[in-house]
């Protein structure tokens, strides 16, 4: 949490902890930097599995598995049968008996048929038994819009999981993240539910995956889990937002630029735990908000920090805080999602409304 | 005790003695083997408890074999060409998919699942509404009531519950609906599966369950799903008979899956039927099935092709002829091409319509979204434009497996 | 949305909407108000059928279906197999096909098995059909806590169905209420999630049943789905609340009177249509604000009353919108709810912070 | 179609030939009457499968069964005397209890449902923190690991999926742990029951599926939850061996369940085990089960009482004798004993706790949450004191049945 205020371009974040970047060789794709986090994580740690719905051969649908079950054995990355309740209420059991299971919903909405197994058991284990049973459990979920899906396979269900004490729910947005935070997820001893925000899996970045295979197995990744960053500096107003929507925050930002607005950018990264430090100090700073996310708006994570913002920075607001989210309507077909994703446009309009003496 | 085999052996090891299963259980039990009215090479073979349909029939249905296959040969290439994002085909399978169709009668019910397109459309759905969901225009496009067919959305075996649901208010209103509800052998681990199997039977409805055993679930083969005797077997566990049935014999299959349906309507209650089948191409064609089967395998399944072996018989007793092959294949053509050109007419979709279904009446949360997007449509916003994002077109190889 | 604002108490509603309420005559408890609504239904539409566990000859845990299958038959009240993604899809089925169906879940969180048919089905069906499958479905579920109940029976649930576009989620709070917003909730052509607080079914109210079933079958009830109701009337400050909590909030408003503050209280009744229009006329005439709700805070409805009154009164506003709910923990064991429940002082307390100038 | 009877027919109502069902599918039935080694008369009866446990194992196992007897009482009369909020009752069914204990290995792991609370004492769990969950106090008592007992939630069938878990995690290390998960009849019919049979089967793990089979779910009897032969039937869907056992007969029991878990442990896999006993009481003491079955129903079931027979049989035999019965009682009063001044003492619970354990280090919005109600406890708030809802009580009869 303390990084970020002094340090408000996600470029000098790691710098800032002591880390020297090194010069960039090579570039990755988010989903590629997700398989090397899980293949460095199972190197380390032979109790960490994957498993779920055409992960082994296949590599999963979104590939993102791939490779695992040639390298590390058909017990270590495996594929179950056709059933997610199954494949979470296993790996409850696995979690309970020494192994730390990674599994891999295949796409959001085929998540549903194991929530009363995460929301009974998993969120609650370790609360019922009085921390006497850890869930180290990391549920992937390929996650959010944006690729042309049919009905299904584009939900946004971040607010189901952060409504639900004893989750901690993550969802990074640059191929880095996607690195450490896996790690770290994998690491944690709680259940950890990973977004995975699908429209980014083919997203590149200058990284070099060994590099931060080294920085994190030297302790030297600054902490994820709870730590909001900020993804761009700016001091007339603040997005803050998550996952598959901070490009598109990114962008309106720039383009704000051009009409000589300076907008900070808040990645999340983090929605439970909540990083309402990183959030207030720049929305105190700025004294306007506009909260960006997919979802649906009504009763969602936006509506969350909309609540919290104006709970805890109130007297610095010079406007109410706006909210741009997906419209309050079933994800719609590919050829009409368009209309519903929040857009630079439509974040841009926010931001106009936010008041400004001028 | 012992690592020994359990063939013919007690739960425990030890050998059961001979008669220890009822007829009661035999009753409930799947024959031995797939019942097979025609065998691969097209020569009838003998079956006592399924009578061989007449000639006459079989001809009629082949002709829709003809077209089953010659729609899923014109949706692959239509993906090809980018006007459709996506296509699970149904090829190997079309024997299932036309006996599915032409075993109900009016008043009937399908339930197909996303594969189930050439189903669908033999029952008599317009083939272009069928599309709609493929093509990405909306989640649905044909009226379920219209022709008794339900919508093929994609949550795994959650049609199978609803299919229980309506067959149970028919049967409540004393309609003589039977409901033929379709899924596939992975489909068969969800919960949902379990349910519906045991719902129908508790309460004794009409339905008869209809799983396409193509022997993948995506990459996942069979004996990776399950280590049952057979999926049929699991009938038994709900009170209800299970039968197993060549899937490539259409011949099989119509008098397997009618004589499941005059059962239902009779009041005999619900039943499984498995048919053994194959998924000749990829799960979509955003699926790399070299990744997890070879060639080989596939291979396999060509000679049991079910149109193969039905057109064989046909010609063997000059049901078929020459001129009648072309009737057929013209007949084919002529369907194939409206798909075509309907697909290369680009369809208006509004999106003033997302807000109009969700509830009956527009909530006044919905009133206000709706308002907010045509002011900004009215203002030449164009939300496409500005897309931030790195995402792929729809229908990117690389995405993986949709649905 | 109308009678409300002219009409500040609850008392007075009926009489505006042109019905003359007659002496009350007896008293009746909430659970069976929701018994005699039922019934009533049943008798009108041969369509609706209640099913679910243990409804028949038991006539449900809470004896809420009592008697309706001596006289409805068992084709029309019926016990199903244990299993409730079973149930919830047969009901789907079932409407598909011209019935009403009424279920029951038997607990709150006995109802999680059946989400992905609430989410992916329930909710989404009359959309992915345009209209042509309307779902007519009615979901009661004994709701929240207050009952000295063990684990997975107190949940307070209303967020995951509330962010899920499609569905009309309801909470009534008085006996009244109860008994009409079943009734309307039964006539709805779309989805109704029907939240019954289980610690209200034992609450009383001098009503006679028959007297409501004669309002409302000829059409004099007003429509309560997308109506909250002033349930009190108050100039300082507005409480904004509704199911469990209602009775709650009264009791703190009363206790407030007593120091001299005039606290409105709000009982939403219907979350989802949300009346923007009842709440934003309350908070801008009071400028002060707190929700009260029984489910843990985060990402929760509380939020998006938050959310959505500083968005819309935010110039009425003399002190942030504060939040009494639930923490962020699985609901409590039964000797430690009532550290966790909104209370009396808890709201008290929240109102003393809405920086009074005095 | 016929609407003949299915005896002996194949599915479409035709008569199946002799013969049909092949020896692999026999070993995998469940034997066509429950195993029964000692009959309600306390005699044995012979079974070729099964041997009948010797004399000394069967008495040091009476022992058991006279505690579990008494300690459902004894906690039956705490909920009257109000120190317990509920208790649902193992009455009658003490021998599935107690055998489900016995037959594992210190490494072994037990998964119980809320019932077993008989089951898990006789594991060796201190019968005090067993009921802390139904005094109130916590949602659980007891550490799973010390006894390898997990805990006790209410969602039905769940935990099965978990004892799968468990069992393919010890199989990946090569440890010799067996799993034996317990349902009741109506758990059977949720999805995660079916979901996890088939990992179970899938995977080949050591678990022992123990069904106890009371006849009701709270109200629902069985013939309601299921129209199956029996519900072992259920194995042969997922490839694994079903069983049935007398669930009052202890010598049964034990034999079959032990049986089973060898087999589990020398890698034979799975196995479904059905005991058919009876719930002599209430679902718990909330409800009211005169609203469902009679007293007739329920006095049948009292000469098949599992401790009787059990007794007879062992008297006759004089394995068991007057002292030794006064042993066994004063024993099982010893530990009543301790339980009533237990659960007479009044446990502090401290409200600090509810913001520990929901995740290994406090969230920063639990710290402050945690420190606004210790702020408010400091300042004397007393949140009992205010509650303006209409809440009855913990544990009012009314309430309807918990868990
Ligand atoms: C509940 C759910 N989980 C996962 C998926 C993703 N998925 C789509 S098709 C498929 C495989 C289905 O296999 P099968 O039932 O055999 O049908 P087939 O594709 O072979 O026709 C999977 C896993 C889904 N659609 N629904
Ligand atoms: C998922 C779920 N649904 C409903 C319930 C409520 N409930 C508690 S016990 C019970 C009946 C269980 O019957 P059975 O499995 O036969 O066990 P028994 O009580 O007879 O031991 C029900 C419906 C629950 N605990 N979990
Ligand atoms: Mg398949
Ligand atoms: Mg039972």
């Amino acid at each position: 949490m303390t990084q970020t205020t002094e340090a408000p371009a996600r470029a000098t974040q790691d710098r800032q902890a002591g880390v020297v970047p090194p010069a960039p060789r090579s570039t990755s794709t988010f989903a590629k930097a997700l398989n090397a986090a899980l293949a460095d994580a199972m190197e380390a740690d032979s109790a960490v599995l994957m498993f779920g719905e055409d992960v082994g051969r296949l590599g999963g649908v979104f590939r993102i598995t791939d490779g695992l079950t040639a390298r590390f054995g058909e017990e270590r990355c495996f594929d179950t049968p056709l059933a997610e309740a199954g494949i979470m209420g296993m790996a409850v059991g696995m979690a309970m008996n020494g192994m730390k299971p990674v599994v891999e919903m295949q796409f959001d909405a085929f998540a549903y048929p194991a929530f009363e197994q995460v929301v009974s058991h998993v969120a609650k284990m370790p609360n019922r038994t009085r921390g006497k049973v850890r869930l180290p459990i990391v549920i992937r979920i390929p996650y959010a819009g944006g690729i042309g899906g049919v009905e299904h396979h584009c939900d946004s269900s971040e607010a189901y999981y952060a409504h639900t004490p004893g989750l901690t729910v993550l969802a990074p947005a640059t191929v880095r993240d996607a690195y450490f935070m896996l790690r770290e997820a994998i690491a944690s001893p709680d259940p950890v539910v990973f977004l995975e925000p699908k429209k980014l899996y083919w997203s590149k970045e200058e990284v070099d995956l060994a590099e931060l295979r080294r920085t994190y197995d030297d302790g030297q990744a600054p902490r994820r889990i709870g730590r909001a960053v900020v993804a761009r500096a700016g001091t007339d107003a603040t997005l803050i937002t998550y996952g598959p929507s901070v490009p598109t925050a990114l962008a309106a930002a720039a383009a704000a630029a051009e009409e000589g607005r300076s907008i900070e950018v808040i990645d999340l990264r983090s929605i439970v735990p909540f990083d309402d430090e990183t959030v207030c100090e720049s929305v105190r700073r700025t004294g306007r908000a506009v909260v960006v996310a997919e979802a649906p708006g009504f009763a969602s994570v936006a509506s969350e920090i909309v609540a919290r913002v104006q709970e805890r920075c109130f007297h610095s607001l010079a406007a109410p805080v706006l909210r741009v989210t997906g419209f309050d309507i079933p994800y719609p077909s590919p050829k009409l999602e368009h209309f519903y994703l929040p857009s630079v446009d439509r974040i841009l309009d926010a931001v106009d409304q936010l008041q400004w003496e001028d | 005790m012992s690592t020994a085999t359990n063939e013919g052996r007690g739960m425990m090891g030890v050998p059961a003695e001979d008669g220890t299963t009822s007829a009661a259980d035999r009753a409930l039990l799947p024959s031995a083997r797939p019942v097979q009215l025609i065998d691969p090479a097209g020569r009838h073979t003998h079956d006592d408890r399924y009578p061989l349909p007449d000639g006459e029939r079989l001809l009629g249905v082949y002709g829709r074999l003809v077209t089953g296959r010659r729609i899923n040969d014109q949706a692959n290439a239509l993906v090809r060409q980018g006007r459709m994002a996506v296509y699970p085909s149904s090829h190997g399978q079309e024997a299932c998919q036309v006996a599915a169709a032409v075993v109900l009668d009016e008043e009937d019910w399908l339930f197909p699942t996303y594969r189930d397109t050439v189903a669908v459309i033999t029952r008599g759905v317009d083939p272009l509404e069928v599309l709609t969901l493929l093509r990405g225009d909306w989640h649905g496009g044909y009226d379920p009531y219209e022709h008794r067919v339900a919508t093929q959305a994609t949550p795994l075996a959650t049609q199978l519950l609803h299919a229980v649901g309506v067959a149970h208010a028919a049967k409540l209103r004393g309609e003589p609906t039977v409901v033929l509800a379709m899924c596939g052998d992975g489909a068969t681990s969800e919960g949902d599966f379990h349910e519906a199997l045991n719902f129908a039977a508790v309460f004794h409805v009409p339905v008869v369950f209809f799983i396409q055993n193509n022997e993948f679930a995506i990459s996942v083969p069979l004996s990776s799903q399950t280590v049952a005797p057979s999926l049929a077997h699991k009938a038994i566990g709900y009170g209800m008979p299970g039968e197993r049935v060549d899937g490539n014999d259409l011949a099989a299959l119509l008098s397997v899956l009618g004589s499941a349906v005059d059962r239902a309507r009779d009041g005999g209650g619900p039943s499984l039927i498995e048919a053994h089948t194959y998924r000749m191409q990829a799960h979509t064609n955003a699926d790399d099935a070299t990744r997890y089967r070879s060639a080989d395998d596939v291979e396999q399944w060509v000679p049991r092709d079910p149109l193969l072996r039905m057109r064989t018989y046909l010609r063997d007793l000059n049901l078929l002829t020459d001129d009648g092959e072309r009737t057929l294949s013209d007949e084919a053509e002529r369907i194939a091409a409206a798909i075509r050109q309907g697909l290369n007419t680009e369809v208006d979709v509004n999106p003033a319509e997302l807000f109009e279904y969700v509830y009956t009446e527009k909530t006044s949360q919905l009133r206000e979204q709706a308002e907010q997007l045509r002011e900004e449509l009215a203002r030449g916003a164009d939300p496409a434009a500005d897309d931030a994002g790195d995402a792929p077109g729809a229908g990117d190889q690389a995405t993986g497996d949709r649905p």
